[in-house]
């Protein structure tokens, strides 16, 4: 083994380096074993940190060492491809995918995975919407008492959709996501247009603007979840609009929590009595919480992504040769977009 | 750590306030003393006096667990002189074991805590029985007394005086004081690095025995921890699977220890539980996948000829995340509290707080496991798809190949609902959601279906891969072309449909959908149809040929043999009417252990001994694997065989112990005890007969003899390569071409072709696919 | 061979003959061929001219293929028909068509008989609840008479365990509830078992044909204790 | 690049059809339905959903036509296919998991039953 090994000794770029895209020989590298290590930590940290929804925070520095050693490892690996010229693009043979990119066929795979995540997380859903009785029917039948809580469905939508201005953050995401769809389409048009037909330097700044502008608009949809589930936002007078000063509460301040079992809300006060509705709505806000942050994650990895991609449009990699390297990444973000697309309705409209 | 020790401050305290508070109680002299221990016996004046002397007697200098002893206590000097009304009284605190009362002079504060009574307060020495603790820690005696005048005056307490004797008897050391989690994982992985530099240092040193320099250590153990040549990586996978296997293994000898003899207490049924769990998460998760994910690594790329895996540092990171996430699955046991929820890890009870701590990092890891697998799933379906050799279409692939294909479609699309269970149940577990919190609504069914809605197809998944290695094995020992190719093809992806339908039979006493139910007991008969195909087919193959009885030949027909059993005792569970009886009794451990035992380890024993050649080049000794066969085969048997009755007597799964029939109830027959104690001798010696198996790969490592391209006359390409192969294993600018000795199939696709071949690009299209 | 409940072991029975026959099949094919299509000494014949490289020749017959496909299925519709046929027994529907009737009025009694097919009948039924906790049983009587049902401890190998003693020849309806973890009830001498799953109701059919004093076991893993969480049925 | 979708660049008609069917699906909410509602005979949340529902379809399949290129390429058949592999799967999961509901086992439905057939 041994043996074998010395005779590709002179062939081997460095694992920490970037690898030499050009030979077909295995390019080694230590980031798959920084980035395992680094996952490890992560989620040993997290037990650390929170146990039952009580909260340490000894262990909160070491959250974010294990971050960065799981950034260590990303920026290993992106080193290692900033090399990549596109020029080893190897395509399939034989049926079916004859002709195609291999990387193309191993991201539509990849999405396979993708679609079964949201599926799981969508059967959860339907499952306990189905199986839990609404928190508005329970009212509106009378079927409880106030003081002693009641299990119900609380769908945030109840929240949001309650008010153009509460549903803003999450309408403005909508939009900001299927512009991002746009603009990453157009910095594959660029990148993709024939040599000679296009100024090489108009190439690249287009390229990794619209690069640029899909990062903004991914950090935007961030913003403004966050600001949606935990800031709240102010809305001023303005007479002509007809606006009164008011505030939009976040639903964190709401009390839509995965740890509230004593919910009350405005609307679940019976006009008669005053006697106000107590709700146990655990469920209905880790479901809310858990899958539209899920999506949120994946948010979060394209911005990674775009990270590397922004960069190497500005270096002016991205040619016809290897534009393609923006469509793979642009299927991921399109699927992230689909399941926006499912997410928004289900979750903050109905 | 910081928190025990507030902890520890925090009842110092309250221990001081309650006893500031028993004050004015202790000075009412004559009914006794209590809570002294720390403020000292401010009772009879506030200093100790040096005239006064306590003394403890009757204890040994180190004690025996759970023994009992008689401890006097006595005093001397003092105001007490014989008249007196009273003489004294005393106070005695052990930190550990129990004290008792022998007569009524003397009383109880507490298990820890005594003094004297009115009665006995004329007395200068008591004696009290204490029984030792079993922990085997040090005890502490405190004691004070108090030598007293009599006097009425001032409460009775001037002129008294009172002094304080300690003892420590020694322990025996038995139980380790509780550990901290983080130190002892520390702690473990040092050990464990220690010991692994040793074996990595040890195999260098093997490999380079004209010494050992830094120069050329450092590359070499680089380039294992970097590789990311399918071989190299094929060999981590299968040195981990190897290593999981033999630690699940003595998990179960320990199992197998506690239930030999009724009502034991081998193990408290805190590490049984532990065991069991981790038994089975480690068999499945740690060594079956691994294994199988090794010789996938190592053999597909050469069947298909293929340079490498498609994307070959996601194959490395796949199989990193392995080991890591075993520390995490571990992290538990390590600190004495590891998992203890059973592999399926059922709701609600996995989402308690009194779950073992450990519970939390078994899901960490899980989901860390998850990610490996999907990483896999994309490399391997990618690989398959798009890098077989030119004229390999996809009824010419070698047909294990086909069963990693059909393997990794199943864990590909069924891993992500477990993956999402994991996280609800991690969630749950870390920052309090509330997926499986009963009194929120949360349904515990959720859990499991998500769980078997993997975990069925994830037994598919450990089954199938071997189902391919038999079918190799079986064709090249009996020199012959397997008989119905198609049809096994068919048969596993049938398999593998199936299984995503059948799930529900896990899950027919548990209280989910009775429609359900029904529709899984009618699709989970289907799945002998297919099983069955496979079965004759295999036996259909040896007609006319001529078997060559090798050991992978032996551990076929001993699949053959074992898995069919386990096949046929599965077709008793769709039945409804047997069902509720034999759910979860050692029928269905005998029925899976059938089939994965006899089916995937016997399937990749054969596995073994046909591809260790290749992947070493080195000869296995054919001597010791005809030994290790028929040592395992025949213990193997003993082992499982007569579970199969006592789950039909009614003995149930995942119990600490069990009940044989008395004078009062029913419950197993007598006979069953010494079953289970026959089961237990089967369980060691077939471990001890699989370490023949490790033995030979040593062996052959160090001394075997040089193996030859093809020695046992296959066809596809891995026979083509040398033993062990290049790197890469084809040149990619000259890949192998099959032939196919069929000329007619070739060029003719089917309806179902003709209609692939319209869907997809023309070669003639320029830059195909690209824009 | 089993001697669990009547229904169980007529099923049992058959499907141990069939799976006899199978196993005696394949078992005879196995042995037969592996002895008399073993490689003479020293002989390494290539049957089917295998080389590498070259995809072998191929060796099917359709007609045995289809053959095996369609006997296997014809055994398991077969199979599957007699398993399907206690169905009505085992998950009986309350009411006139179950087979346990409706709840049992104030000096009604159910009557247990079989039937021709072995399955268990009765005129009306008595319930009871059974309540799953971590970890012991708890029985209630559901204020039934005392000679019909009656609740009270005994010892289990030194342990103080909840025993219910039910009367012979009366089918009863376990109501089951778990008040924190999955548990499920496990009644050997029935050839029953059902989940006890927290939030939800689940139910047994448990009729009490013969004088028997068994232990009823938890058979899902429910913590620490597990093992030992028992209780005794007296039915007399 | 060449694809156009009634003369103009597909990318661009793409964008401004999904801006347009998302600004329905904001209204369809915001609006009062109760009334329409009541001639299709349900409730307003009913026929909400069903609005948001259908316009989720239209909106999906043109990200996946257009964004996701699989219509109008050379291999957009096969990528077609690829994609759609997992719907049997998923809609096993859905039913199986989504849509069942815990019960009792004396709960079987007549269908079940062999006595409903008079076996």
């Amino acid at each position: 083994m041994s043996a074998d090994y010395h005779d590709h000794d002179d062939h081997h770029p460095s694992p920490w380096g970037p690898h030499d895209w050009g030979h077909g020989a295995p390019h080694n590298s230590f980031s798959p074993l920084i980035m395992s290590i680094g996952c490890g930590m992560f989620l040993l940290m997290l037990g650390g940190l929170f146990s039952f929804g009580e909260y340490d925070g000894r262990y909160l520095p070491m959250i974010f060492v294990s971050l960065a050693v799981i950034a260590a490892a990303l920026i290993v690996w992106c080193r290692q491809d900033m090399s990549f010229d596109g020029s080893y693009e190897p395509r399939a043979v034989g049926v079916p995918f004859k002709n195609v990119q291999v990387r193309k066929v191993g991201v539509w795979i990849f999405l396979w995975s993708e679609m079964m995540i949201f599926s799981s997380l969508f059967s959860t859903y339907m499952r306990y919407r189905q199986g839990i009785p609404r928190c508005d029917t329970v009212f509106e039948s009378g079927d409880w008492v106030e003081g002693v809580a009641v299990t119900c469905f609380e769908p945030a939508s109840k929240l949001i959709a309650s008010s153009w201005w509460h549903i803003a953050p999450g309408a403005i995401n909508t939009f900001a996501l299927i512009i991002s769809s746009f603009t990453i389409v157009q910095a594959l048009r660029w990148a993709n247009k024939p040599v000679g037909s296009v100024d090489e330097e108009v190439r690249r700044k287009r390229v990794y603007r619209y690069l640029a502008a899909t990062w903004c608009l991914a950090a935007l949809f961030l913003t403004l979840k966050m600001i949606e589930w935990f800031i709240g936002f102010h809305v001023p007078e303005i007479g002509f609009l007809g606006l009164h000063e008011h505030d939009i509460h976040s639903l964190y301040s709401e009390g839509y929590l995965i740890n509230n079992d004593h919910y009350q809300a405005h609307h679940y006060v019976d006009e008669a009595t005053g006697a106000h509705m107590v709700a146990n709505i655990q469920v209905s806000a880790s479901l809310f919480y858990v899958t539209t942050g899920t999506h949120g994650l994946h948010v979060f990895g394209g911005i990674v992504g775009l990270t590397y991609l922004t960069y190497k449009a500005w270096t002016g990699a991205y040619n016809p040769q290897s534009a393609v390297s923006i469509e793979y990444f642009g299927l991921y973000w399109h699927f992230v977009d689909l399941v926006w697309v499912l997410v928004f309705p289900f979750f903050y409209l109905y | 750590m910081g928190g025990s020790a507030v902890s520890r401050r925090l009842a110092l305290i309250s221990l001081m306030a309650i006893a500031m508070i028993v004050v004015p109680a202790v000075t009412s002299l004559p009914s006794g003393i209590s809570g002294v221990k720390d403020t000292g016996c401010n009772c009879h004046g506030t200093e100790a006096d040096p005239s006064v002397t306590a003394s403890i007697s009757g204890l040994p200098s180190s004690y025996n667990a759970s023994e009992t002893y008689n401890v006097t206590v006595s005093f001397t000097g003092g105001p007490a002189i014989d008249g007196n009304a009273n003489l004294g009284g005393f106070n005695l605190w052990v930190s550990e074991g129990t004290l008792a009362t022998l007569d009524s002079s003397t009383q109880l504060w507490g298990p820890n805590e005594a003094s004297h009574t009115t009665e006995g307060n004329d007395q200068r020495s008591w004696t009290l029985e204490w029984t030792a603790p079993v922990s085997g820690k040090d005890v502490d005696f405190i004691l004070h007394t108090n030598s007293v005048n009599g006097n009425e005056g001032d409460g009775g307490s001037s002129g008294d005086m009172w002094a304080k004797a300690q003892v420590e008897v020694t322990g025996f050391g038995g139980e380790l004081p509780e550990a901290d989690p983080f130190k002892v994982l520390a702690t473990l992985i040092v050990v464990s690095s220690v010991l692994l530099s040793i074996v990595v240092l040890y195999v260098f040193y093997r490999n380079n025995p004209e010494g050992f320099e830094w120069e050329r250590f450092a590359p070499w153990i680089t380039e294992w921890l970097t590789s990311t040549d399918h071989k190299k990586i094929g060999t981590l996978y299968f040195v981990q699977g190897l290593f999981f296997l033999g630690v699940g293994g003595i998990m179960a000898l320990m199992i197998r220890v506690q239930l030999a003899t009724p009502g034991a207490e081998f193990i408290s049924q805190g590490y049984y539980n532990q065991f069991f769990t981790l038994h089975g998460t480690t068999m499945i998760f740690l060594a079956a996948m691994p294994l199988i994910a090794g010789f996938a690594n190592w053999i597909v790329p050469l069947q298909i000829g293929a340079p490498d895996l498609a994307f070959p540092r996601l194959n490395a990171l796949s199989f990193w995340l392995q080991p890591v996430a075993a520390l995490l699955i571990f992290t538990g046991v390590f600190s004495g509290g590891g998992a203890d929820t059973g592999w399926t890890g059922y709701a609600p009870y996995v989402v308690t707080e009194n779950t073992h701590a450990g519970v939390s990092m078994w899901a960490a890891g899980q989901i860390m496991l998850v990610a490996s697998s999907t990483l896999t799933g994309i490399n391997f379906l990618t690989t398959m798809a798009v890098m077989r050799a030119p004229g390999m279409g996809w009824f010419q692939m070698p047909l294990f190949t086909w069963s990693i294909l059909v393997a990794n479609l199943m864990l590909f699309l069924s891993i992500p609902a477990f993956g999402v269970g994991l996280i609800q149940v991690f969630l749950d577990r870390t920052i309090g959601t509330a997926f499986y919190d009963v009194a929120a609504g949360g349904d515990p069914l959720l859990w499991s279906h998500l769980f078997w809605y993997f975990g069925h197809p994830e037994v598919y998944v450990v089954i199938v891969p071997a189902f391919g290695v038999i079918s190799e094995v079986i064709a090249t020992s009996a020199r012959r072309s397997i008989f119905g190719y198609k049809s096994m093809v068919y048969a596993m992806a049938g398999i593998g449909l199936v299984s995503f339908i059948v799930y529900g039979h896990h899950m027919f006493t548990s209280g989910m959908s009775p429609t359900l139910r029904f529709v899984t007991m009618l699709t989970t008969m289907l799945v002998a149809v297919p099983t069955g195909i496979k079965i004759f087919n295999w036996l259909k193959t040896m007609h006319g040929g001529s078997l060559v009885y090798r050991t992978h030949t032996l551990w076929t027909l001993g699949f053959l043999v074992t898995f069919t059993l386990g096949g046929i005792s599965g077709m008793f569970f769709p039945s409804m009417a047997l069902d509720v009886h034999l759910h979860e009794t050692y029928f269905v451990v005998a029925h899976f252990h059938y089939v994965l035992v006899g089916g995937t380890v016997f399937g990749f024993f054969a596995a073994i001994y046909y591809w260790y050649p290749k992947m070493t080049g080195r000869m296995l000794d054919e001597r010791l694997g005809v030994l290790h066969f028929l040592t395992a085969f025949i213990s193997y048997n003993a082992l499982f065989w007569p579970m199969h009755r006592l789950g039909v007597v009614g003995m149930i799964r995942r119990t600490h112990t069990y009940y044989i029939t008395t004078d009062d109830f029913q419950a197993l027959p007598e006979w069953a005890a010494d079953w289970n104690m026959l089961i237990s001798v089967s369980a060691f010696l077939f471990f001890a007969s699989n370490l023949l198996l490790v033995v030979n790969m040593i062996k052959s490592l160090i001394r075997g003899e040089k193996a030859p391209a093809d020695p046992w006359g296959g066809w596809s390409f891995e026979w083509m390569t040398s033993s062990p192969p290049p790197t890469p294993s084809f040149d990619p600018h000259n890949l192998p071409e099959l032939k196919d000795a069929n000329e007619h199939v070739a060029n003719e696709p089917s309806r179902l072709g003709q209609m692939f071949r319209r869907l997809m690009v023309d070669d003639d299209a320029s830059e195909g696919g690209s824009h | 061979m089993a001697g669990v409940t009547p229904l169980f072991d007529a099923i049992w029975n058959d499907y141990l003959m069939w799976s006899v026959f199978v196993g005696a099949i394949s078992f005879g094919w196995l042995y037969h061929h592996s002895y008399f299509y073993r490689a003479k000494e020293g002989e390494v014949p290539n049957i089917d001219g295998l080389e590498v490289g070259v995809f072998p020749k191929e060796y099917d017959n359709l007609k045995l293929e289809v053959t095996w496909t369609l006997l296997p299925f014809i055994l398991i519709v077969w199979l599957t028909y007699i398993s399907w046929a206690p169905l009505d027994a085992v998950w009986s529907q309350t009411g006139p068509d179950g087979y346990h009737g409706s709840e049992c009025q104030e000096g009604e009694s159910s009557n247990n008989y079989f039937d021709s097919d072995g399955y268990v009948r009765s005129e009306c039924y008595w319930e009871i609840d059974i309540v799953g906790q971590q970890w012991f049983w708890e029985f209630d009587c559901n204020g039934l008479s005392e000679d019909l049902c009656s609740t009270d401890y005994a010892t289990v190998e030194g342990e103080l365990k909840p025993l219910l003693t039910l009367k012979e020849g009366e089918t009863y309806l376990a109501v089951m509830n778990s008040i924190d973890v999955t548990h499920a009830v496990k009644n050997p001498d029935f050839g029953i078992m059902e989940d006890v799953v927290p939030g939800q109701e689940t139910y047994l059919w448990m009729p009490a044909v013969e004088e028997t004093s068994f232990l009823m076991l938890c058979a899902e893993y429910c913590g620490d204790n597990h093992a030992y969480m028992t209780a005794q049925i007296t039915v007399e | 690049m060449s694809n156009t979708i009634l003369g103009r660049d597909a990318y661009w008609m793409n964008f401004f059809g999904l801006m347009l069917l998302t600004l329905i699906e904001v209204a369809a909410v915001g609006a009062d339905l109760s009334s329409a509602a009541e001639g299709f005979s349900m409730t307003e949340r009913q026929l909400t959903l069903w609005i948001l529902t259908v316009i989720a379809i239209p909106k999906f399949i043109m990200i996946a036509a257009i964004f996701m290129h699989l219509w109008g390429e050379n291999d957009s058949g096969i990528l077609t296919l690829t994609a759609l592999f997992p719907a049997f799967f998923i809609i096993i999961m859905i039913l199986f998991i989504g849509l069942t509901h815990p019960d009792a086992s004396m709960g079987l439905p007549d269908w079940c039953r062999p006595g409903n057939y008079g076996l």
